[in-house]
């Protein structure tokens, strides 16, 4: 086993390209791999594609600081903190492709990359528009019931992005709490980086195998980032902070005030 | 003034449509679905299964979160599950109910989350359905409105995002999602469900206070007003202790600021 | 929740019917559900469909007993003590339908129906006579890429069989060693049935969560089996009886040996 | 009498080909293929990672045990791995090497784990071949064969479990399975490969003490012979020490009995 452990700098400048693409974990705003985003905005990544189900603040913020090309998703949202604005304006103004999808479409399209196939069949989907404006999606028939189906086109994740509790420097990753589609992601993908609470000890993994979640050979690199979700929450460690998500909100209500939000908290920041 | 707010009613209404034994999804930025959950599985529907956002089954958290995947969700449940294999339930028709929030509903139940205007060039941009278009096609669902407008309760929705009775009648059959449709439309003013022949919305019960005029002018289409009608029970005592002591936050008022 | 532990024999007989397409969980002759094989074996079940991927003494013995109509399998055999020779007997006579798979086709044809899937692509397959000759294998084409890949028809147990480590009596199940598909065949079923070393507390279950490797829901009955893998191994709490396979091994050259063997072991006995 | 048994030998010769860093499967029954493997990671190829049939990643068990998806082959791991993940892997491209036992193998490797006589009503029914018709069709094999015979290495196999090179030449390419196929066949009179071109199986390397001639007779086939054939280097002092410390009850010879 090779050591995997990096700076958040050498992680992302190693392993995410331009035009790259990269699912990213977490959900809502829970355990999203929040240092990892501000890393990829510092370093100015164009031309992404992300991919995840129900996103918030990271990939609004991804979008907002013009590394996005493309969008897979079924969902992208503030929650109670409403719309997300950064999301919205450039989708409005067409400088964004939206792939649409439901939440099981967008898992399953990264569930048939991590079985190395290049599509997988799901039920529903008919009727609704989301199936219709979709060049993901298309009808498919069993071959041995006739059963109309929709296929979902895999997405291969170039790189895969997470926020996880513990690791040891080899890369084999500890999730403790909701599970989410992150190992999922990890395994479709061709690199992923991890960053977590606490690195720990190579003989607590071989003591306690069942509980890792994601294998070194799964892991690219690993990054030592506590605090790595702030401000979306990372269970066990801290909730999320609210406050600051009540700022973030506020501040993206135009494009200048979240420039000023960048300037204050990415550009600035170490993490 | 009622000693009760229109969030704890509705709460109280979403519960109620849940039945006993029902295994059911709650999605993200879902506050009263959430607390609806824990209400009927203490309340009226003990043996429900209750599966939410922070992938687990059956929480029992102390007080809920205000993000409903939220690791307060994780407290005492039973076992985790990934979202993936709750899906993989609801392809195997092993998934019974799932709650839908939406920007637009109209007179079949069809949801949007997706567009105002057109899909390639949207007046609008909404967050779009997360699971409806995948789930709305094979199961039964609970749409909640917390603002009863014109502007929500639509004759026709600009994109469906998530498939009510689609034209209605037997609409969904030719489709090819033969199975569910939403049982139910709960909102701030009204309970709703859908005439059986042609899958029209039908007002079931107003609430307290209300109108049946107040629904019908707040109503975007010509909504069916059953010969019945009856207002909706409120909250008892007993509720209403539930709901404020698991959630001291208010997190149920959220979409209501 | 419903308190689900009943004794081995309301289990069988309530969940087990005739005709029934059954998935045996375990791999070899390590954390086989013996105990659950025996009671099928003693009610007499007829016709039954049995499903696994590499199985050993578990499926001779059903297969030696007449109560197997199909067999879907991917491996028959009981590793060093040789071939499985019921399975050979009745093969060679035409007295069982073979299904015979691949590893990865057998399960991909589990893993359906648990996604509720009428048929799963897989790569692999073309060329060999195991694609040639089987039913439950086609070939179809990817709707995006044009990749040329195989089917496989879903196999939906009607009831899943398995010895496991824990449960409490709602049906919480703990597997705490290799887990096999054991947890994919539960999800696929209509019915599943555990055996386990030990009964806890539900509130165990409660304080961990995260060693919960099947959820009630997936579960219809509970059975408490101390050593009911016998003479499987189950990790942490015994190895497999090598002397007795021997036995077994020896006993099954003959019909008669077999008769002699089920006399011994399993109409006499309790589990 | 050399001073190492044939078990030990073929066990070095299969430990010999994993190369470093790659990704190793090894299967049920497979006595040699498992020591082979904790001998590779512990002598040749450290960053080789080694999953086996006990569905676990790098285990250092202290004893191997009889049956190779036995509860030792869980001491120590890294992490669980359910099979079809690991197959999963395999269809990604990223599992590299599987060691194959078989039944019979054929000249352009094929192998045979199903039937001696005709499918539907064989005169023989095997035991099937586990991982092979889905595995041997992506990737690279190795397969061994404890008992080299001309019954075992026949012609032509009497039914395709494992795809080898099939007809020979590019006939997996035609069949659609471009990717792997065998490397070497590990026997206990020699080590084979198979010539670049027809694909067909050519002799590498005869074990000490055995001759070309023995290699010959005991081939059903017409096996090609270069002009240099080597002797295949025996087991060293140090690799002996760590088999039979790591298998003091002779799991290795469970085949030779």
């Amino acid at each position: 086993m090779e050591e995997r452990l990096l700076s958040l700098q050498e992680a992302v400048s190693r392993y995410v390209h331009d035009g790259d693409v990269v699912a990213v974990g977490g959900v809502g705003r829970n355990r999203s791999p929040m240092a990892l985003v501000r890393e990829i905005v510092r370093q100015g990544k164009k031309d992404l594609h992300i991919v995840g189900r129900e996103k918030g603040m990271d990939f609004d913020m991804l979008i907002g600081a013009g590394c996005v090309r493309k969008v897979s998703f079924a969902l992208v949202s503030l929650e109670e903190f409403g719309l997300a604005m950064n999301f919205r304006r450039k989708a409005q103004a067409g400088d964004i492709e939206l792939d649409e999808h439901a939440c099981n479409s967008v898992i399953t399209s990264i569930r048939a990359a991590a079985m190395g196939l290049p599509f997988l069949p799901v039920k529903g989907m008919f009727g609704s528009d989301v199936f219709r404006v979709s060049k993901s999606l298309t009808e498919i028939t069993c071959p041995f019931t006739g059963e109309r189906l929709a296929a979902v086109r895999a997405i291969k994740p170039d790189v895969t992005i997470i926020h996880a509790h513990q690791a040891d420097k080899f890369g084999n990753v500890r999730i403790q709490g909701s599970p989410f589609e992150d190992a999922l992601k990890a395994r479709a993908a061709d690199r992923t980086i991890v960053t977590v609470e606490e690195i720990i000890e190579h003989e607590e993994i071989r003591a306690n195998p069942h509980l890792t979640t994601i294998p070194y050979i799964y892991v690219t690199a690993v990054v030592h980032v506590p605090q790595g979700a702030w401000p979306a929450s990372c269970d066990g460690y801290y909730e999320s902070d609210r406050e600051h998500v009540q700022e973030y909100a506020s501040s993206t209500k135009t494009p200048e005030g979240f420039q000023e939000y960048l300037e204050k908290y990415v550009y600035s920041g170490r993490s | 003034m009622a000693d009760y707010s229109v969030a704890e009613l509705m709460t109280v209404c979403l519960a109620k449509e849940i039945r006993d034994g029902e295994r059911v999804l709650q999605g993200l930025y879902s506050p009263m679905p959430m607390i609806a959950c824990l209400l009927a599985k203490n309340f009226y529907a003990p043996n429900m299964v209750f599966i939410n956002t922070a992938d687990t089954i059956d929480p029992q958290p102390r007080e809920v979160p205000f993000s409903t995947a939220g690791p307060a969700l994780q407290e005492n449940a039973v076992a985790y599950i990934p979202l993936y294999q709750t899906f993989d339930l609801a392809q195997q028709g092993k998934l019974d109910l799932i709650f839908l929030g939406a920007a637009q509903v109209d007179k079949y139940g069809n949801t949007n989350l997706s567009v105002i205007g057109p899909f390639e060039s949207p007046k609008v941009r909404l967050p779009a359905g997360a699971a409806s278009a995948h789930l709305c096609a094979i199961m039964d669902t609970v749409i909640w409105v917390p603002r009863h407008n014109a502007r929500v309760l639509v004759e026709k929705v600009d994109f469906i995002t998530g498939q009510g009775y689609l034209t209605g009648g037997d609409a969904r059959e030719k489709a090819g999602i033969p199975k569910g449709g939403p049982r139910k439309v709960v909102t701030n003013l009204c309970i709703m469900d859908f005439e059986p022949e042609s899958k029209a919305m039908r007002l079931v019960s107003t609430h307290p206070g209300v109108t049946i005029e107040e629904v019908k002018e707040n109503t975007g289409f010509d909504l069916i007003i059953p010969e019945k009608v009856e207002t909706t029970e409120p909250p008892t005592p007993q509720e209403l202790e539930f709901i404020r002591e698991i959630d001291p936050k208010k997190v149920r008022e959220l979409e209501f600021h």
